[in-house]
């Protein structure tokens, strides 16, 4: 697929202003919970999920609401989740860590880091056994890459020749500690070299490069040559949570992070390689900030959801009875 | 028909596999039928792509599962031991049992996860627990424990039926009984007790291999003219617990019988429950029949006498009498 | 000496770890203090020898910490959320509960996994259980749950000192409630309850967070004239049962309070045991205070609405007492 | 250290006429339980464990009677264990999985696969944190390469610099599953090559060979210099366990299996280099068959353990109250 540079950067844009106004909110407790935001790490979503189906399932973890609103989640749905209302995208029952949204293949985000690798692995293999052509994708940082749960999937992946790419965003750190502190190897692409599955490290800043290089991974996985991983060297702008002193490294000079800034970047280059003009992107920037301010407004007016619902939703239907009754009786 | 809880088991997923080609079977060496061959013929049937050999991942296998259950598939997963759950509960606990919930309801986990506990082979302390109380401690999870051939096929078509992760909990020295069945296995609802004797003067709930305990405590109870009801629940989660509390409103007596260590065990949940639904009715306390608190000893005449069995439910019959 | 629970348990690990240099502290970022501070300046004290950072891998480091009680160390691991430990059960369960008593005697696993459990943050259901219920179950652990910042500390020693594998199940919004504790803590025995007030008219047993919940529903009994007995077990594994069981043979009552799930939760287990051993004395059936039967909600109206406290213990200390 | 070929011989010996007596014991049902013997690997064990100090903490699993003896565990008390007896090893608590002989270092078997791992790193940490300069050593099977306590122990064995070395025996099997049908990678110890320890594969039936590179391996991590990984391949005579039909493999020629056998392999070479004479050989044999009927004599004698035994070792004294009492109470 041609690379879209206005399509990227729109969503990169919409998930910078979203993650800025989560933490604005966050200080104002409108949203709650545990908030992992992605601000500076927006171009591994936004090169990634712009070349994807609906149909394509996507799993993330507990930094999802760029994976998740570069997919197609609406945004106003995303932040109601965050509010916890009943127009969240899990009708407020998730939050941030837990993010779904089936209609867009979107297949939810897991709270526990490595957990989300092998129900990826799943994914694929449904796609398979159905003889679909999807392509499960997952997202994970370098932390995760030290669980059990990613090596047993790697093995399994490659085992069964899965249709799934595994995304790691390697930002360096995990929670406080740098990538150092949990490994000696440095390359996540370089852990799984063993099992001989096609792989690739790229700055994860430059979309255009994230954009190539997944694309090329996407259209082989199609073909049926998957697995794959994809290894994107980003930054984490902020703290490791919302609320993070962030004492456990030191910010970056404001002109390094202007040239690495994702965004920034690919206005640069777009300017330059005449892509777009520079008011086009100043009015994607104010229409995507726009769409954010319209997103909280909707939010907002949503109602929280109904006393009742997680018991309600605790099993599927047919539930069957609730053990609960039983053990009332 | 003539059959064994193992061939009733095998039957059971392959008639699901006949009838639906997005059941699957995965776990280790169930190809080749495993260790007891309760797969035995599967794969024959269905082949490598739907019954799946796995390596020692019993993390991933179960991770695997539920995002295959999530996109659609039915995976019935095989974890050799009970013990070795203890590898995939960060899948079955935090993922599956909640996906339903936390997703607002988008999505739905229909996986079985086959497994077998219970000590008598001398097999020794990480071969042979009970866990499955932990599992009817997480909302969002089912739980069966068959103690019949026909209740295993019948409960088995209706786990992988369900729309919701049931963990199916099998028993190593039920495999190779030889039982009775219909020639055409009933689905059993899941939910659903079983009274398997009738009896005025004690009510005693068993589970798994403690049913065929019980009955035999039964017998020598009936021989010394008291009449004993038993019942086997079948499923601990949702638990039928309508039928023990009528039934004890008639016998005003009720022992409580598992293999699992009492201390945590089932059996405090049932006693717990029946104590308040029935506190005006029980003539006695509600006497409970439960593993020592120790781990599984590997000499064979420690683990006879560790394991509870019919002595010990009579001797809790007699107390309840008392 | 005014302090925080969060306080006490790090000092109570700087004691420790002075007193015997054989003690070491494992866990994700615990060099850096670990997400709450819990652990903020040993590795300035003790060094990164000692004060080890770890990979995600609880697994593993649970199994490091193992073989490094069976070598004689004594490692204070951190599980940073209970939620976690179900990627660690199997070494603590079939390895560390078991190695005493499958090597005959030989081997000792002086462990202490400290995490924390609880909901109330809005930190959703991956975040926010309580699993205590099913280490109680398993032969071999010990289980410890303070509520208090004093018997944080005092507990914390006595499990460091402990020659058996202790698990010790913090709650994450004790922490940070400011305490006064006497300036010098006494270990606090392992397996005693504390009766945290004194009453006639029901006992009421409560658990970690339940506790200030419950003296707070005492308060409000004891303005409509009735006076309950408030009790901490303080250990659930070994249970001073008999300060639980002299409580009840005198106030006749019981109502069991904690924040798990009620389905399968210690509540069962005490309530069992309690029917059981001071039947003739209970005027009421027991009653348990749990969570409902579902996945903890994100939503902070429906977690507030969730997390059981003052206004459902009071609801079933009312129902006692009708 | 010079290789000893009587010593592991006579080690061998040992072990093979333990096994096979515990085969016909087992269809005598004098022993219990589930039984994987390890005749045909019996080089690994030997040749490992012969280098080893009583201080050095060994390690193993499923397959654990070879690693029990050949660390020094009297045959008469791992029989006794066997059968159930007061004088097994574990006071027959424990069976033939759970093998502990704390005197000399075996510090035990998990029945878990891969279980075993991590706790040999434990073991390794404290060696060093108590300046000891012991060298920990865990045995495991190829099917334990799989799973991702094997990967977690391999990062934070190499991250942490351990003193451990972790012996791989590769059977080419895992139950009843060839190792191709649980990955693609044929070599453990290509699996561990981004870690960047130092790693070897060696015929493991070929014992000289086996001490050789474990020997070099031994020194290096009593200097300091661990983790190591070494790579055993060999074969399982047998089948899985003590009554497996074995129908998933077939047989080896009997030609073949002399030609492997690392018993015969051994008196060959030391024919040939004159290591020692024939007869010296054959009255090797003699005297370990002898020692092994000696043992069951003696295991035979012991009583079975007291009623109380687990319950009263379910808790290191001073165990407290036993949580049992309570809830009798
Ligand atoms: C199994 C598990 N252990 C610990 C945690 C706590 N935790 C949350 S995020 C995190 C760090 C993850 O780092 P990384 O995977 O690199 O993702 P990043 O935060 O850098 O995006 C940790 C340790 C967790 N959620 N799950
Ligand atoms: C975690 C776990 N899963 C499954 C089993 C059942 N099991 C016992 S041995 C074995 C195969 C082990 O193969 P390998 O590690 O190669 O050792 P080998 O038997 O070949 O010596 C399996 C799957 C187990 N014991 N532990
Ligand atoms: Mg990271
Ligand atoms: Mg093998």
């Amino acid at each position: 697929m041609a690379f879209d540079a206005r399509a990227v950067l729109r969503t990169m844009w919409r998930i910078r202003h979203f993650e800025e106004r989560v933490g604005q909110l966050k200080r104002a407790d409108e949203v709650h919970g545990l908030l992992h935001l992605s601000v500076g790490q927006e171009g591994v979503a936004a090169a990634v999920c712009s070349q994807l189906r609906d149909d394509d399932p996507v799993y993330s973890g507990h930094r999802a609401h760029g994976h998740a609103i570069a997919k197609g989640a609406p945004l106003d749905r995303v932040m109601a989740e965050l509010m916890g209302r009943d127009a969240g995208l899990c009708r407020g029952l998730g939050g941030s860590m837990h993010l779904v949204d089936l209609s867009r293949g979107f297949m939810g985000a897991t709270g526990v880091v490595g957990g989300n690798i092998p129900m990826a692995l799943g994914s694929a293999l449904a796609a398979r056994l159905r003889g679909g052509d999807q392509v499960a994708v997952v997202f994970f940082g370098d932390g995760a890459v030290q669980a059990g749960h990613f090596h047993e999937s790697v093995n399994l992946a490659t085992l069964w020749g899965l249709p799934v790419i595994l995304v790691c965003e390697n930002n360096g750190f995990a929670e406080f500690t740098p990538r150092s502190a949990h490994t000696n190897v440095e390359r996540v692409s370089d852990v799984v070299a063993p099992y001989g599955l096609t792989r690739d490290t790229v700055d994860g800043n430059d979309v255009e490069a994230v954009w190539e290089a997944f694309g090329g991974f996407l259209d082989a996985a199609r073909g049926g040559a998957g697995p794959m991983l994809l290894e994107c060297l980003t930054y984490r702008l902020r703290g490791h949570y919302e609320g993070d002193p962030a004492k456990y490294r030191e910010a970056i000079a404001k002109a390094d992070w202007q040239e690495k800034d994702p965004i920034l970047r690919l206005q640069r280059r777009g300017a330059a390689g005449g892509w777009f003009a520079e008011e086009e992107a100043i009015a994607i920037g104010r229409e995507t900030a726009d769409e954010v301010e319209e997103a909280v407004r909707a939010a907002r007016e949503s109602p929280f959801p109904p006393a009742g619902l997680a018991a309600e939703l605790t099993y599927a239907s047919p539930p069957g009875r609730s053990p609960e009754e039983p053990v009332r009786a | 028909m003539k059959t064994t809880y193992l061939k009733a088991l095998g039957e059971a997923m392959a008639r699901a596999m006949r009838a639906d080609p997005d059941v699957l079977v995965l776990g280790e060496d169930v190809a080749e039928g495993g260790p007891y061959g309760t797969t035995t013929g599967l794969v024959e049937e269905f082949g490598a792509e739907r019954v799946r050999n796995t390596p020692i991942s019993e993390g991933a296998i179960c991770g695997v599962a539920v995002g295959a259950a999530q996109s659609g598939l039915r995976p019935v997963i095989e974890v050799m031991f009970i013990d070795f759950v203890t590898l995939a509960l960060d899948q079955l606990v935090n993922q599956a049992a909640k996906a339903h919930a936390m997703s607002g309801g988008q999505l739905t986990v229909p996986l079985v996860l086959r497994t077998q506990g219970g000590a008598g082979r001398r097999w020794a302390a990480q071969h042979s627990q009970s866990l499955e109380s932990w599992l009817t401690h997480i909302p969002g999870l089912k739980v069966v424990m068959p103690s019949r051939a026909a209740d295993a096929a019948g409960l088995l078509a209706s786990a992988i039926a369900d729309p919701n992760p049931v963990v199916f909990v099998e028993n190593k020295t039920l495999y190779f009984k030889s039982e009775e069945v219909p020639d055409d296995v009933e689905p059993v609802p899941i939910g659903s007790a079983a009274v398997l004797r009738a009896g005025r003067d004690l009510t005693i709930v068993a589970l798994s291999r403690l049913v065929d305990e019980s009955l035999a405590a039964a017998e020598r109870l009936a021989g010394e003219g008291i009449e004993a009801e038993v019942i086997d629940p079948r499923t601990l989660v949702p638990l039928e617990l309508n039928a023990i509390v009528e039934s004890v409103k008639r016998t005003n007596r009720l022992v409580v019988a598992h293999e699992a260590v009492e201390h945590g065990g089932f059996g405090a949940e049932i006693a717990a429950s029946v104590q308040r639904a029935a506190f005006d009715w029980l003539d006695a306390p509600v006497e409970r029949v439960g593993a020592p608190f120790s781990p599984v000893p590997f000499s064979p005449p420690l683990e006879d006498a560790y394991v509870p069995g019919a002595d010990e439910v009579y001797a809790a019959a007699r107390a309840v009498l008392r």
